[in-house]
């Protein structure tokens, strides 16, 4: 009896001749045989008119069907969604910053540069590492680069080798990257307490081996402890150390991968470093290496002397570029704010505070959830659906039940090693009281689990739409609007 | 300034129930040895107001911001509504990430599908992707695809292709067993035919080029096409300029197989580079192909309509080695900007935008070739930029431009050794009449 | 079961310690002995202590719970919701305007002085007026400040008289401006027509009549037909003719009051000229009077000579100050984006469009509702619930089933001469699906008032709270949080 | 650029259905002799592009912008935390209007309670109301309210009252019976006592000043309060610098029975005078004189908190002529920009705030006065702002730091004459100590 309330398709609600946008008139003589012999189209077939109040009242409707970090937790482990600081937004998008030509030389731009060159030595000092480039433009495009720089590195050596090691709870970038640079996977499976099994991992190190990929802390928020180690053991057989840094929000100021025996790795600007998700990106993942990895960096390069900067192309070691110009300088903008927000400080508190939120999590839940691994977490928690099975009841019922609540569900089913996974991540910006709202839907939720589990099964109750068939979309893909004949 | 959320005594009530200590404690996994022992060397902590005075002076040390430009070369200075900014800012656009959990995301599925079906209906093709991360890995995604789907292990790289692109593109390829052959451009700036003609083979994968060009030359889509087509290979064609697809043909109703560019010229600003907007789109039969998320329609068990992120076994999530693409995180935001930008635009805005920026660079085109010892380079048509060649070396008509407080184009040996001073001048719809009659003026006295 | 979704004070989530905004350290030295005697605060008691992500998602889930022009169709009648672009409210925030100084000299806002010379003089154009003050904040502002002038025109003319003839359909705020203005009221019943009885006006109308203010199209949304006559009538005793332009979206480009025999009239900025209302404010009220009226206009008025502007305090006769400084100089910069983007056709089509789209409300609700005055109407038509009260449903229950299709309400129950009254006035923005959506609704609750009656006397059921208990609210006021004991 | 969202079909169609031959038929009523017979002589109408050309061409007609100032007197150049420019410009909050539905606007009214607490924990008094327009017709409001709650026609009015609030106060009054008389200030620059108490008698309904007053000057708001209570009229407080509060005790502490104010200072840029924001407080036995609305606590039939306007028996549109006042819109974007500022703040900073506010201005008139030939002009105690005396003609000292890029202060004579050359200066806490110290050097240089 309710009216449903569903948000047209905009090419449902256009009406020829309605505009929301006009530009002046043109103000040179218009040629009349422009372009000719050149195949011009007749009009934009299918393109939307409609008003400004119609564009208005569109994105604003659907923007409310969105849960946010801005409306509270959003605990999807592995993906950091912490508070995103709105002045951050602003500087940005000053016009000094946003109306600058990448291909404007280096003299009109010094504070571009600067503020690239400021965050390289930033990422430099956190990570341990000698020297960072910022091109890549999420973390898997920083996997890329930095697979194709131990790549190159090797090569230099002599021999590019054929492997790559990835434990098997890693991310799927990571064999997806190493794939891209011509390696084969080679999986390690992971021992009882989650992390690498030491014995696997020598008997695995050969001199085919190229690197070991490893994610630490890793996707089950756990710390390879044994991380030195594992480096000795790679660098032994002449192998490097890759360290995926996605998971970083669990060590800034605390310990440093370069200090840890890693080679190159990749940091998820927005995941540590708070620029905002977008709904799936923009991100940006600047890679590090060690000193004598540097020659390998991408161009260009930024230079610095005497307090001015200069881009560096001459670079014969350099595995070339890896996308246009400089990567997602705006995120990098904003990952500069972040930093000097926080001061020496603030960025070890992302940790401190981090792993505390996501340990009071664990604690909190433990008993009402299984937890496949029992070792100590770091910045997440990955529980799993193993007690709600018996009631009938998934990871799928639990976090569709969490949107009833008004939350946000963790992220499902990943790492691929704990089935019915639940991955927990509250990041250290979360309110006491948002925690504990999350504490009491789980445990609310747990209750039902044995006593209503249909009302999980049914879940969510409160959403525009209900479950939607996934199936169906796969098999009979309709991947865009249509005029109907 | 700190974002912490936790008073003290949060902070210490919570510490007691994780039964650890300190927050040491919390730690303890950690080798004691590779701890760090001291505080990190950054600089101290500014609160807001430090903040915005310490990065408006950065700001400041940008001089371009001052002066009068004609830069284009794969980035463009549009008019974007206010509209746009506005909306792409709520919080529900720019705080919650990839749709995972649809029930909760209906917001941000529904502009993606919205957006698939304009990057369609603009490039003439069946499907589209939700993004790549911009233009030139667009281009080296578009060239694994190509592998992919033929099997062939050669492409044909049109040298007119944005340098940069061209860059990225080999890196990409590098260690896929794909070879990279430049074919290059005659005195119209079009793709070298001949030159195509003789390097197509039974092992060509691809012929990728870009139209319009790098020096603005709209290219004989058809005609490569078909070129490609008749080895079986491949047309994909890069757009690096968007917005000119409000104006010229479909690429995809010209024989093109795969089109990929860069969509910043739909809402985005220049940004010094990024973030900025890959999109792809492809002829149906390469679906499966395709790298990069995907929405799609569905229902619910009553029937009402919703999206979901669909197709994903191609994805690096469940595929892993096998995917068609390493992609996770790509530009959604931006993809968000250009679907509110195109339909706020609409059907007859962005073809009058696209319209002026051709009428504009013609009229430019006119005004600074008549400049004596100034000539066009290439004969072929253009959209919003072309390539003059220069009585004097670039850097010094560059710099007697400059101090004129214009920034007159992009010069072009660097990236094409031998070209001689030539340079990429380009014009926008927001370049006004007088101000190109003062960058005629400034060179006429440069070049004097 | 399923969790309500409740916000709390932000004052029961705060937390000693915690802070969303810190400043700079103090760069002079501290005194000590600051403000030696004078009593200071040992602290802001009460004060909230919250972070900057509280900050956010407490607002941000706040603004969720309310329905506005950005969402849809807001029929609101006499209020006029059009949309408003967005692009005015980036102009009025730039820095020259928003960071300039109301105490600075005449020639450091040289920018400012046009702005509001400019839109003083397109409001002349659009009014047929001589001269317009833009000092009032909102309406009922500008009412007080064209009473005033009455008055002190009247008190030159050597006797300022005693009473104000007001038609009993107007708005509240004219009685109660004129009363400020030392004058008492005598209400003039309207005829069965909705509009003045020309005979009872006559009647009225003696040499003690300051006035007579009347609004055009008055509150039914009926334009007064007679009104030269009335003018006539107001003026051969002596008095002058107050016209109350808060619909003026009615007559934009198609008739002017100035040339209607008005004298003195206001426009709500923030009405016609779509200046967003602010969940309630702020507006814009200017004054338009006739040449001979000028004289009287508050202090200070621009002067324009040559191009440049300066501040004009040397008006002897002016009814004095109204406002500090020169109103609320934001709206009106608002007001003249939108006249300029506009332009004479555009602001003729703000009541071809308004009046078009209330008159196709009212055709397709006819029939469904009862229309006590079955005159033309303008820009808004007044339904009652006549119909409906058979069935035990009152206006108040029509209004509330709206929310539950997720629409906004009409005015309720004014003009005060319409009993149970619906007042819709759609205003010109609207799209034909949102006025059809609100057309369709309303059909549909006069079917349900029939057939299931007690689905509107409990509605809403879609909202976060239902029917609030508003006699509780006022006999037992609870107009603060205080801290629980 | 047009905002209509009709197409010609719509048009036609809508019209058909409504019976009207044409739009002109729908303005049949309209006398034909009055009608509009040309169309408006205004601008040709213009797209966003040329607009933003047109508004921003005039703001660069304001000098002001470039200057370094130390205005005050009533508008205060304070920081905004860039959360409060986001979250009040949604379009949730923007663009509604008065919540008289409660149920769909929740938002609006929940944030009118908050204001309504934190004003009240601002003044130290019992209840406040929504919002009115601005100071000075808030102090033309707390007038007129006393003299409703005292029944007596006469006000004492402190000259340090802000010179324009005093004039719109004088407007209000002027035809409701009721008499101002003007109280002088000493040497401190505070009210005097001596002249109050002479015109304090069984007549007058309230005592009307200003603290800070208009010189800076915080006044001795427990003895006025006395010496008015003395006479059974009531201590009605201005506070047109808002952020003074967050140091200075809270007026209703010091026997102040109604507190008025502007404010600006609580997020809300300088803007040329408005919108600003109005707000008084009262005791809650004067509860039923309040003007404005208010908000209320109140429970929906499952028990539920909600929020609700309330007391509207007080208000134009139930009680009309008898209204406690006649306003209806307010100002209630501001007030949510207020509510926002204050708790972003909180609870330390706007202590801290208000504090260096207090710091920087005592450092600066310690400098400033070292001028020679410069002397403070009043000895009493002061917030962030002070008057100097001067050894030249202010219009010369003006025209002279003017030169030197400085808006120095703000002239006091033509508000009040016989002063001579003095200067009211403010200091924020956006104001450096090297633009203290520069304003200082300037200052030496000007009047030497
Ligand atoms: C552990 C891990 N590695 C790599 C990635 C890939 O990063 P991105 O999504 O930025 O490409 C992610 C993020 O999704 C991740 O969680
Ligand atoms: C007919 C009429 N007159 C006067 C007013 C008062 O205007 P304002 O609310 O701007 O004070 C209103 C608006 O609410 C109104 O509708």
């Amino acid at each position: 009896m309710i009216k449903e309330i569903r948000e047209p398709l905009i090419f449902e609600i256009s009406e020829p001749g309605k505009r929301a946008a006009e530009l002046p008139v043109l103000d040179v003589p218009a040629k009349k045989d422009l372009l000719a012999g050149v195949p011009l189209r007749r009009e934009l077939e299918g393109f939307p008119e409609v008003s400004e109040t119609e564009i208005t009242r569109h994105f604003t409707r659907l923007s409310q069907k969105n849960y946010c970090v801005d409306m509270g937790l959003y605990p999807l482990g592995s993906c950091t969604m912490k508070y995103n600081p709105k002045i951050n937004e602003r500087l940005a998008a000053h016009p000094a910053f946003a109306a600058s030509h990448p291909l404007a030389s280096d003299d009109l731009v010094q504070g571009n540069l600067e503020v690239l060159k400021k965050l390289e030595g930033f990422l430099c000092e956190i990570a341990g590492m000698d020297a960072f480039t910022l091109h890549p433009a999420a973390g898997a495009h920083g996997e890329l680069t930095g697979m194709l720089i131990i790549r190159a590195a090797l090569e230099a050596r002599g021999d590019a080798r054929k492997h790559v090691l990835i434990p098997d709870s890693a991310h799927g970038t990571n064999p997806s990257s190493a794939h891209i640079c011509g390696y084969t996977v080679r999986e390690i499976k992971s021992n009882d307490k989650g992390t690498i099994d030491l014995a696997s991992l020598e008997e695995a190190m050969t001199d085919e081996v190229a690197a070991l990929m490893v994610t630490n802390p890793n996707t089950l928020g756990v710390f390879e402890s044994d991380i030195c180690r594992i480096a000795e053991i790679v660098h032994a057989k002449g192998g490097l150390v890759y360290m995926d840094g996605a998971n970083m929000n669990a060590l800034t100021g605390i310990v440093r991968p370069g200090d840890m025996g890693v080679d190159v790795m990749h940091i998820n600007l927005h995941k540590t470093f708070s620029t905002p998700h977008g709904g799936g990106g923009p991100g940006s993942g600047p890679v590090g290496v060690t000193k004598e990895l540097a020659p390998f960096l991408p161009v260009p390069v930024i230079a610095e002397k005497g307090g001015r900067y200069a881009l560096d192309f001459d670079r014969p070691g350099s595995i070339g570029r890896v996308r246009a110009y400089f990567g997602n300088f705006g995120i990098a903008v904003r990952a500069l704010c972040y930093i000097l927000s926080l001061g020496p400080r603030g960025v070890r508190e992302i940790a401190e505070f981090a792993v505390l939120n996501a340990n009071y999590i664990r604690k909190s839940l433990e008993g009402e959830f299984h937890l496949k691994y029992t070792t100590a977490s770091m910045h997440e928690c990955v529980f799993s659906d193993k007690l709600q099975k018996e009631f009938g009841v998934t990871n799928l019922d639990i976090s569709k039940r969490l949107i009833d609540y008004g939350l946000h569900p963790p992220t499902m089913s990943f790492p691929l090693i704990v089935h019915g996974a639940l991955m927990i991540e509250p990041t250290e910006t979360e309110s006491r009281r948002d925690l504990d709202l999350f504490i009491a839907a789980m445990k609310a939720i747990a209750r039902e689990a044995r006593e209503t589990p249909d009302l999980l099964r049914s879940a969510p109750h409160v959403t525009y739409v209900g479950r939607l068939d996934e199936v169906a979309a796969a098999k009979f893909p309709v991947l865009r609007w249509e005029k109907k004949p | 300034m700190s974002y912490l959320s936790l008073s003290d005594k949060d902070k210490a009530e919570m510490l007691a129930r994780t039964g650890a200590g300190s927050i040491a404690d919390l730690f303890c996994c950690i080798p004691e040895e590779v701890r760090l022992d001291r505080p990190l060397d950054l600089p101290a902590a500014q609160s807001e107001l430090e903040l915005v005075r310490t990065v408006e002076g950065l700001g400041r040390k940008n001089a371009y911001a001052g002066l009068l430009s004609f830069l284009g070369g794969g980035a463009y200075d549009h008019f974007i509504p206010t509209v746009v900014d506005y909306l792409s800012s709520r919080g529900e656009f720019v705080s919650p990430y990839t749709p995972y959990q649809p029930e909760v995301s209906q917001g941000t599925l529904q502009v993606i599908f919205e957006y698939q079906t304009l990057v369609c209906q603009l490039t003439g093709l069946d499907i589209a992707n939700a993004s790549l991360y911009d233009g030139s890995t667009g281009a080296a995604e578009a060239v694994l695809m190509a592998q992919r789907v033929t099997n062939r292990n050669k492409v044909l790289v049109a040298a007119s292709l944005h340098p940069q692109y061209r860059q990225v593109v080999r890196t990409y390829i590098r260690n896929l067993g794909l070879e990279a052959v430049e074919i290059g451009f005659g005195a119209d700036g079009r793709v070298d035919r001949d030159a195509l003609g003789r390097a197509l083979d039974d092992k060509t994968a691809a012929v990728i080029f870009q139209s319009p060009n790098f020096f603005g030359v709209v290219e004989d889509i058809q005609g490569l096409s078909d070129a490609a087509h008749a080895a079986k290979a491949l047309s994909v064609a890069v757009v690096a300029e968007a917005l000119s697809l409000g104006l010229l043909e479909a690429p995809g109703r010209l024989g093109v197989d795969i089109v990929t560019g860069e969509g910043q010229s739909l809402g985005l600003p220049p940004s010094f580079g990024g973030p900025y907007l890959g999109f792809m789109a492809c002829k149906k039969e390469f679906l499966r192909q395709m790298p990069g998320r995907i929405a799609g329609q569905t229902v619910d068990k009553e029937g009402r309509r919703g999206f979901v992120l669909t197709l994903s076994t191609r994805e690096q999530h469940i595929r892993r080695e096998r995917a068609t693409s390493n992609i996770c995180t790509n530009q959604a935001l931006c993809a968000l900007r250009a679907t509110i930008f195109m339909e706020t635009l609409g059907k007859q805005g962005l073809r009058e935008m696209a319209w002026q920026n051709a009428q504009k660079a013609a009229y430019a085109a006119d005004r600074l070739s008549a400049v004596p010892g100034v000539k066009m380079r290439f004969s072929g048509p253009f959209f919003n930029e072309f390539v003059l060649d220069l009585p004097k070396p670039w850097a010094a008509v560059d710099a007697g431009l400059r101090a004129k407080g214009i920034v007159g184009g992009y010069g072009l040996e660097a990236d094409y050794p031998g070209i001689g001073s030539a340079a990429l001048v380009c014009v926008t719809e927001l370049r006004t009449k007088d101000e190109i009659d003062r960058l005629a003026r400034a060179l006429r006295e440069v070049v004097s």
